[in-house]
């Protein structure tokens, strides 16, 4: 078709870089951290130095530096170091899986309740409120007594948490979405509901998606430990960060470094997520224009 | 004459609205006994005050809702329910496109993938099928292969227009409707999307229904217009007729409003008081209550359409000369 | 000294389900009933447990049913009413030993469940009479569910309810009041026969983490803290006006078996499982040594009914890979439920015990569980932790109540043996001790070796961290005693 | 000041307004974290004189003004001078400014809908301007909102003061962002697209509207616009920006008629007519370059149909090409080029 | 508006009946009262007979009906452990609960607010990062963690403090900072992102164009704007007064709703359980009923949404 007017510009491509800012250091060092944390969980079984279940009874509360014990032992003579590996590798693996399950359960329950409305939306937004209104530890409980403490069944428990939230962003931004343009193009060009939501919906809030996930991670792990400290938590002779924490409180003042290492690492490696996910989030504030 | 590829009969379509925080459900009469066809291969623009009910017109045309009353033939038939399989396949004939570009593309996919995403949808051909003949498509449209692989924001508004008409056209259509296609463009970028239009609909016999609140780019592109005032339809003809000699006192205010380059001293007829809001419809001729030649039948009986002898219908107690026809545009 | 009396502060793990002890054995609530009751009869708390009198002067058999007990004069009971033998009869009666609705909704029973009748002689004389042949008559009347109650009071009361908000006893300290979770306050009972009270009141205050509880004791919010653990010993002595204190009570801590599972059934199993644990590393490493380690479920207070030459636990790791290839053992997982600390040092002892089995060759499974009843659901075939207290120092109020023909275990299903039953059947009706003596000596060796329906671990201990400048000294038992009665004033 | 409601002093007569400069605008550039978007601009506004200034999206229109008012956000650099009556604004103490805003130049934004503030009444929201710049409490500041939303011709004024802007269409919010801007009685007001969300007949009222207050009261009036049909019929000089500068300044009638840089001739072909003949519609080829990635020299220049080997290398400066006429090209009608606008037009080297 | 009304309160009965109702089934099937009240060392013929009692022999339908029945007669059950009404206990809990929390709340809004209005005000300066540091370091240490180390430090090292337990205004201090800490990190990082987030949006441009002063279009124009997004976690605060604190009352053996919570689910204790449950879902539910009612407040649109939504 030759009478088309032919516009040769080649601005195309050019905006993308007119915004790069330098990446704060804080970010950085938290990116490194994060990276160091899931080589850790990575290579857990590689690096810790014993079994993170073996005794050394004679060894029990040695204090950090100890010849055998870098980081010390518990009070049943077992290597910090290795349980603190192995705890990171269970926490971080809980956190993960819980947190993506969130998401996902609670984005599809969001997609369901903006895609049908009606009764399907308040029955979703009632489970949604329920989950809120609920206390954690009568659910953890219930799972507990109902199902034991298998770590797949932890890790789904965990998942619940926070699924409601997704749910609300993603009813909110769902619903939003198509009463926008582009989904309602989408919708006009003939797309199933699927399509719709799947192919232009899901990535479009998969910004605020992940951005949720940077805050729900801390809180998964933070809020494992408070399951631990009151015996709900990831159970021996499994270990976790909250595990460690939990039964090394009757030892703070006499072994502090049982309770003060596993804390270490969750305050740095919370810290590190949050500040990634914050600055993330002011990163996507800017938008996409 | 060529066969009528769209006809709307007696189309009304009014929404519930609640005023204010306590208050009541209203109707709101957005569209009110429309009746409009578009031939094969023409160009039909709707006009009209902002809230007249154009776009709601316009997604009745698409089946995209579906009207409270009257009905919408494509090409004779029926449209289907929407969301039905049925309906998602009429897609491929009729298409759309909307004021904002930005907005109807996906910001995170690239432009060659949105461009072939109805031949995805409707599984059309197979893959590498359907890239090559996105790519023709947008070399249609004017965009090379460089832009094909841009996300839409990294485009010019123009270009991004040319994409989602590409996109539109991917499917070969029979009918496309535009809603006010070029009213957030400039001025050089909306020539380039006029032209582009134009262009097409004369390659591939597209029919337009044209909204627009432009009457520059409504004279540049349709054939003929027709006029809407809170959700009905006030005058209707060929778009020179009009728009050089208006006769409702409607599209005598529109027309005389059109800001014209390089004119400083014009008479320009300014409408008293503000558009009327639909939830609270004056009686009579809707338009009596800012209208400079209103009389006190136009209070009270809403007027019927006359058609006038150089075959334009217009719907004002004024220019009653011929005997009411209640069926328009055939 | 009256004049100095202090107030004690005593910082407690638990909140006491009842004050009244005829309704529960709980811990807590064995804390509060020396202070505000006494029995007829009473343990001198020494490593022999012999009898004393309390609130009967004398006491003498009548025949091998019956005891007559001659009642002090003179006793006042808190609320100033006089004690007399209606008092011990309205005690003893079902109407208070069966509870609330006289519906047996008690613990008090289960020592007291063989008293037919009190029979009222004078107004301080009264005759015990027993259901049937019984020679442990007198230890029953002294120990948990004996206390003697107020009849006045309590029919003041009115109603279980009220009553038990404040039971009226004779002992030295009378309830002021208490909050549930939160406090009980006791006060001297200044008229209490056995001497002035040596404290002003007693204030126990609940705090359930143990961390807190050193915290607090350290301080110096309170005076006296039950239930620290070992390790935390070093702590407190840390701190040259505290001091740790406590030891054995008459109590020992086993590991149930479900012994009709096919791999826990076969006894070279459950041997082998208590042979290869290192009970000496145990307690040397979990409890500073302070725990006996018993020849037998048996207890050393038993007097005439213990049997000292019965062979200790031993530890023979290899006699215990023996025992699992003979008995075709082959790595099968044995479960082991286990409760969060419920008893001290309860999962860190787990897993110190899952590393020995693991040395000869057992692959115990740790399962948390949250409480009891899911311990106990059925099939159980597994192993998991009991404690048992000695209720009177005979294995009849020990041994028995847990294997007897009526007791936990088989009650549970998970054990049973007919020769057993037997046995404990004819030992109650035996009073000669030589004849007892023998029927004992075997009872042990069906449960520490022919068919053993428990892992015997070790007996248990209460640690209290207390300040020095409080004359106290612990008992045999978990009761605290902060009365006159208490070693620690009637030594001096 | 005058009244806004036509009660004028016989005095503020429209011939005394002119020729005297009441805003100067020299060499102004704003940059982005180092990308120049205004590359040297200079203007002047009279009293009661009314300039539009058209140019395509992203010339700069906007930034100009909105660093001229101070109301860039921090990541902006702007250097030049900007003085009111003499006064120069840039680097000017908040207060002072806070004074000048609203009070002597006020500002229309573009979008009214996301320009009024969702949570406040509109009432207050013109209120506030009246008790900054006024100097109303009470219920006096309640009556003269309802004149001013008469004024603008917002129907039913008396009760609007209550709403909030979701409650009225984007045509009343325009209207209502006219009130705010109208209460401080400005002497210079700017207007960024006040008519682009509204339709014919409603940007005909407002128009004439922005036109009634500025005779009246001898208020200038800047009105930004990217239709030239809409300047043209409002002011009487025209400023037409592209790529953060000025390429040509002239009184409206002649632009129209004999348009001299490349850039407006452009435009205007591009415009459909209105009268006449239909006629192709002949765009602009190529578009706005990004600020990040402007020509050397000319910014018209890759897209200028006359361009020579010289306009690639410098930036033609802004000169007279006959009176009161201005034109940035090297190419047209340079060669009657004389005398450059007072200031030099670009610090750019 | 009426139907969203009542829609809304519609959904929030539900969802108070589905946590007792979950509740319930939870805690009967998961364990046995007489067990864990008794103790292990009861009979088991008292165990039988504590369960006639409590009519826990009965099919679990059976007992649910009569707790419901009970309920809408304004009955909810007797504690096993402590024998007097178990909405006497559980009402009796909630001035302790409340005198941490609502102190705690306090606290929260009262750096929260300013921290993160403040660090929005002031993006991407060293304070602005020094406030989200510190806000998200404090928010990262779990609060048992944080609040053994403030007993460690102030109640042994220094002694000014108790370690815990109830009794003087002394007593608050520690588990309130505890509490606090935690959630004015969260509310500052809250509100500093829809600080920011409002004072991106043109209105504030406008706003300054008017002439008002920056601390009055802050004041005025960005608050109450950012009041929004910050009420939905405010709400959450309000809603968790009654149970956020199970942690915390804990490690201070305080005697609030949480501690009780803890005692009685360990000891099956259902009626007193539930009782809380009932309280809790209650007060979350009433409390997101409210922050709805309130959007509409805050925000014009909204109400104008609510009133048109719910189909
Ligand atoms: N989904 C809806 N719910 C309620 N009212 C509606 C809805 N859609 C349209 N309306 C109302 O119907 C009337 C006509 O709307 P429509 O969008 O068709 O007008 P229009 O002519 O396209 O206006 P514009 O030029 O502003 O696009 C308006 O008053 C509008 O408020
Ligand atoms: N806050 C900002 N940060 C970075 N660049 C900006 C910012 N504001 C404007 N710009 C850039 O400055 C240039 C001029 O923008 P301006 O808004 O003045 O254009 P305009 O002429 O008003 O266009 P329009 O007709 O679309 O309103 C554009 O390239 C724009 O991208
Ligand atoms: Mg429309
Ligand atoms: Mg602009
Ligand atoms: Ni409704």
């Amino acid at each position: 078709m030759n009478m088309m007017e032919k516009v040769s510009e080649t601005a195309a491509g050019t905006r993308k870089n007119t915004e790069h800012q330098p990446i704060p250091f804080t970010v950085i060092a938290s990116l490194l951290w994060i990276v160091f944390v899931i080589g850790i969980a990575l290579l857990a079984d590689q690096i810790a130095p014993y079994r993170y279940t073996a005794l050394d009874l004679p060894n029990r509360l040695a204090s950090p530096f100890h010849p055998q014990h870098l980081l010390g032992t518990d009070e049943l003579g077992r290597d910090i170091l290795s349980r603190l590996i192995v705890s990171v590798r269970i926490s971080v693996l809980v956190a993960l899986a819980a947190t993506l399950i969130s998401a996902c359960f609670g984005t599809t329950m969001g997609f369901a309740a903006a895609h049908f409305r009606g009764r399907v939306e308040q029955f979703i937004l009632m489970l949604a409120d329920f989950q809120a209104a609920m206390p954690f530890l009568i659910l953890s409980l219930s799972v507990l007594a109902f199902f034991g403490n298998a770590l797949p069944l932890f890790i789904g428990l965990m998942g619940l948490y926070g699924w409601e939230r997704y749910a609300r962003i993603a009813r909110g931004l769902a619903i939003a979405a198509s009463a926008q343009g582009y989904a309602g193009a989408a919708r006009q060009l003939g797309a199933s509901p699927m399509q719709v939501y799947l192919r232009h919906i899901l990535p479009n809030i998969s910004s605020t998606l992940i951005v949720s996930m940077t805050l729900t991670f801390p809180e998964i792990i933070l809020m494992e430990s408070s399951l631990s400290f009151l015996g709900l938590g990831v159970q021996p002779p499994m270990t976790s960060l909250g595990n460690m924490l939990g039964y090394g409180r009757e030892y703070m003042t006499r072994a502090p470094w049982i309770m003060f290492a596993p804390a270490a690492l969750i305050v740095t490696t919370t810290l590190s997520i949050s500040l990634l996910g914050d600055w993330l989030r002011d990163r996507l504030d800017k938008g996409l224009q | 004459m060529t066969a009528s590829i769209l006809d709307l009969h007696g189309i009304s379509r009014s929404y519930s609205t609640r005023q204010g925080l306590f208050g009541k459900k209203v109707p709101v009469h957005a569209v009110d006994e429309v009746s409009l066809s578009l031939k094969e291969g023409q160009t039909l623009a709707l006009v009209g005050e902002s809230g007249s009910g154009k776009s709601t017109t316009g997604r009745i045309a698409l089946g995209l809702e579906r009207p409270n009353s009257g009905y919408v033939l494509f090409r004779g038939t029926e449209l289907p329910a929407a969301d039905t399989p049925a309906w998602r396949r009429m897609r491929a004939q009729m298409q759309m496109i909307y004021q904002d570009p930005l907005a109807a593309l996906d910001r995170r996919l690239s432009i060659i993938d949105q461009v072939r995403e109805p031949l995805d949808i409707h599984d059309i051909g197979s893959a590498s099928k359907r890239n090559n003949k996105a790519l023709a498509m947008l070399d249609a449209v004017g965009l090379n292969a460089s832009h094909a692989t841009s996300l839409p924001y990294q485009l010019s508004g123009g270009q991004r227009q040319r994409a989602v008409l590409a996109r539109a056209l991917i499917m070969q259509p029979a009918l496309l409707v535009c809603d006010e296609p070029v009213s957030a463009l400039d001025v050089s970028i909306q020539a380039q999307v006029v032209n582009v239009l134009m262009d097409l609909q004369k390659e591939l016999r597209l029919s337009l229904l044209f909204i627009s609140h432009d009457l520059k780019v409504v004279r540049q592109v349709s054939q003929r217009m027709a006029v809407m005032y809170l959700g009905r339809i006030v005058e209707f003809g060929e778009t020179h007729l009009l728009l050089s000699s208006p006769t409702h006192p409607y599209t005598k205010a529109l027309v005389s409003a059109v800001p014209v380059a390089g004119r400083r001293t014009r008479e320009r007829i300014i409408l008293k008081g503000e558009p009327p809001n639909p939830a609270a419809r004056p009686t009579g001729c809707a338009f009596h209550p800012r209208c400079a030649i209103a009389r006190p039948e136009c209070v009270r009986v809403s007027p019927t359409f006359s058609t006038l002898p150089d075959g334009r219908s217009v719907a004002c107690h004024a220019v009653h000369t011929n005997p009411p026809t209640k069926e328009v545009g055939s | 000294q009256g004049a100095a009396r202090r107030t004690l502060r005593i910082g407690m793990s638990g909140f006491p389900p009842a004050v009244e002890p005829v309704l529960y054995a709980h811990t807590a609530t064995r804390r509060l009933a020396p202070q505000m009751f006494d029995t007829l009869l009473a343990f001198d708390q020494t490593s022999a447990m012999t009898l004393r009198p309390a609130l009967a002067e004398r006491w003498e058999r009548v025949n091998a049913k019956s005891v007559r007990l001659f009642l002090r004069k003179g006793v006042k009971f808190h609320d100033d009413g006089e004690f007399t033998a209606e008092d011990v009869a309205f005690t003893l009666s079902p109407e208070h030993l069966l509870g609330p609705d006289m519906a047996g909704k008690v613990t008090a029973m289960e020592t007291l469940d063989t008293i037919e009748k009190v029979e009222i002689i004078d107004s301080h004389t009264v005759i015990v009479h027993a259901k049937g042949d019984d020679a442990l008559l007198e230890k029953r009347l002294a120990s948990w569910g004996s206390e003697i109650v107020s009849k006045r009071a309590f029919g003041a009361a009115g109603s279980w309810d009220a009553w038990t908000a404040a039971p009226v006893g004779t002992g030295p300290y009378r309830i002021v009041s208490q909050s549930l979770d939160v406090e009980v306050v006791l006060a001297a009972h200044d008229d209490y026969w056995g001497g002035l009270p040596p404290l002003e009141g007693i204030h126990f205050r609940i705090i359930p983490e143990l961390a807190s509880r050193v915290n607090a004791l350290i301080a110096g919010e309170v005076d006296f803290i039950t239930d620290l653990s070992p390790d935390m010993f070093s702590e407190i002595e840390k701190h040259p006006e505290l001091e740790v204190s406590g030891g054995p009570v008459q109590n020992i801590r086993a590991l149930n078996i479900d012994t009709t599972g096919p791999i826990l059934g076969k006894v070279g199993v459950r041997r082998a499982l208590s042979l290869a644990i290192d009970r000496e590393a145990i307690v040397q490493a979990l409890w500073q040594d302070k725990l006996l380690i018993p020849n037998g479920y048996q207890l050393p207070s038993f007097g005439d009914a213990y049997i000292e030459d019965f062979p200790g636990l031993a530890y023979d790791p290899d006699l215990a890979r023996q025992l699992l290839r003979e008995s075709g053992y082959n790595g099968e997982t044995i479960t082991y439920r286990l409760l969060n600390n419920y008893y001290p040092n309860q999962v860190a002892g787990a897993q110190v015990m899952v590393e020995m089995w693991r040395a000869v060759g057992i692959n115990v499974e740790l399962q948390m569980m949250e409480n009891f009843a899911q311990i106990g659901s059925k099939p159980i075939n597994a192993i998991f932790d009991s404690s048992n207290t000695a209720t009177f120092p005979d294995p009849l109020g020990h041994a028995w109540r847990v294997f007897g023909s009526s007791g936990g275990n088989v009650k549970e299903g998970i054990w049973s043996n007919e020769e057993y039953f037997g046995l404990g059947e004819k030992l109650k009706e035996t009073a000669d001790p030589q004849a007892r003596r023998s029927i004992i000596r075997r009872m042990l060796e069906i449960v520490d070796r022919e068919d053993p329906p428990c892992v015997i671990l070790h007996g248990s201990g209460q640690f209290y961290g207390k300040r020095k400048d409080i004359a106290w000294v612990p008992g045999q038992t978990l009761d605290l005693n902060f009365g006159p009665f208490n070693a620690a004033h009637t030594q001096n | 000041m005058a009244n806004l409601a036509g009660t004028a002093p016989a005095s503020a007569l429209p011939a005394a307004w002119s020729s005297q400069p009441l805003l100067t605008i020299e060499g102004l550039t704003v940059d982005f974290s180092g990308v120049q978007v205004i590359r040297g601009i200079d203007l002047t506004v009279a009293r009661g004189e009314s300039i539009g200034i058209v140019g395509e999206s992203g010339s700069g229109k906007s930034v100009t003004w909105l660093a001229a008012l101070g109301l860039l956000p921090r990541t902006a650099t702007v250097s030049g001078s900007i003085r009111l009556d003499g006064e120069e604004l840039r680097g000017a103490a908040a207060m002072r400014l806070d004074r000048i805003r609203g009070g002597r130049v006020a500002m229309i934004f573009q979008d009214p809908s996301s320009a009024l503030n969702p949570v406040i009444r509109i009432g207050r929201q013109v209120g506030e301007v009246l008790a900054r710049h006024q100097g109303l409490s009470g219920s006096s500041i309640r009556a003269e909102a309802k004149r001013l939303f008469e004024l603008v011709g917002l129907p039913d004024a008396g009760r609007r003061f209550d709403a909030y802007p979701h409650e009225l269409s984007g045509g009343q919010n325009q209207r209502v962002m006219i009130a705010t801007a109208l209460a401080g009685k400005p002497d210079v007001l700017v207007a960024d697209e006040p008519t682009t969300a509204l339709d014919a007949t409603i940007q005909a009222q407002i128009l004439d509207l922005l036109t009634t207050v500025r005779r009246e009261t001898g208020m200038a009036l800047v009105l930004i616009s990217h239709d030239l049909g809409v300047v043209s019929e409002t002011c009487e000089r025209i400023m037409v920006m592209y790529g953060g500068l000025v390429v040509e300044t002239a009184p409206s009638e002649s632009i129209f008629a004999s348009p001299r840089h490349p850039y407006t001739q452009g435009l205007l072909a591009a415009l459909p007519p209105f009268e006449g003949a239909l006629r192709r519609l002949i765009p602009i080829e190529g578009q706005v370059p990004e600020p990040a990635t402007m020509p050397p020299g000319c910014p018209f220049a890759p897209r200028c149909p006359q361009r020579m080997a010289v306009c690639e290398v410098t930036i033609p400066p802004l000169a007279q090409t006959e009176a009161g006429r201005f034109s940035a090209c090297i190419a047209g009608p340079a060669t009657e080029a004389q005398q450059p606008l007072k200031l030099k037009t670009s610090v750019l080297a | 508006m009426f139907r969203f009304f009542a829609i809304r309160v519609l959904r929030a009965v539900l969802t108070v009946a589905l946590v007792v109702t979950f509740a319930f089934i939870v805690l009967r099937l998961s364990g046995d009262p007489a067990r864990s009240i008794m103790g292990d060392d009861a009979s088991p013929e008292a165990m039988a007979a504590f369960r006639r009692e409590w009519d826990l022999d009965q099919p679990l339908w059976m007992q649910y009906l009569h707790y419901f029945a009970a309920i809408f007669q304004g009955e909810f059950g007797r504690s096993m452990r402590g024998g007097g009404p178990a909405l006497d206990l559980v009402l009796g809990r909630i001035p302790a609960t409340l005198m941490l929390t609502l102190p705690a709340l306090l606290m929260k809004l009262a750096i929260g607010i300013p921290a993160g209005i403040y660090a929005a005000l002031h993006r991407d300066s060293a304070i602005d990062r020094a406030v989200m540091v510190t806000a998200v370091a404090g928010y990262t240490v779990p609060s048992f963690v944080l609040g053994l180390v403030l007993v460690q430090v102030l109640a042994i090292w220094f002694a000014w403090l108790p370690t815990g337990g109830t009794g003087s205004l002394q007593h608050l201090i520690l588990p309130i900072i505890t509490l606090g800490v935690g959630g004015a990190a969260v509310l500052a990082r809250f509100v500093r992102s829809a600080m920011l987030e409002v004072l991106g949006q043109p209105y504030i441009r406008t706003a300054s164009a008017k002439g008002i002063p920056w601390a009055a279009v802050v004041r005025g124009h960005a608050l109450p704007n950012a009041a929004i997004p910050t009420v939905t976690i405010v709400g959450f605060m309000v809603g968790n007064l009654i149970a956020g604190s199970v942690v915390v009352e804990s490690v201070f053996s305080w005697p609030g709703v949480g501690n009780l919570l803890v005692v009685s689910v360990t000891a099956r204790d259902l009626a007193v359980v539930q009782c809380i449950l009932l309280l809790v879902a209650v007060a979350m539910v009433l409390s997101n009923l409210i922050v709805d009612f309130l959007y509409g407040f805050l925000d014009p649109r909204l109400a104008e949404a609510n009133s048109s939504g719910g189909h």
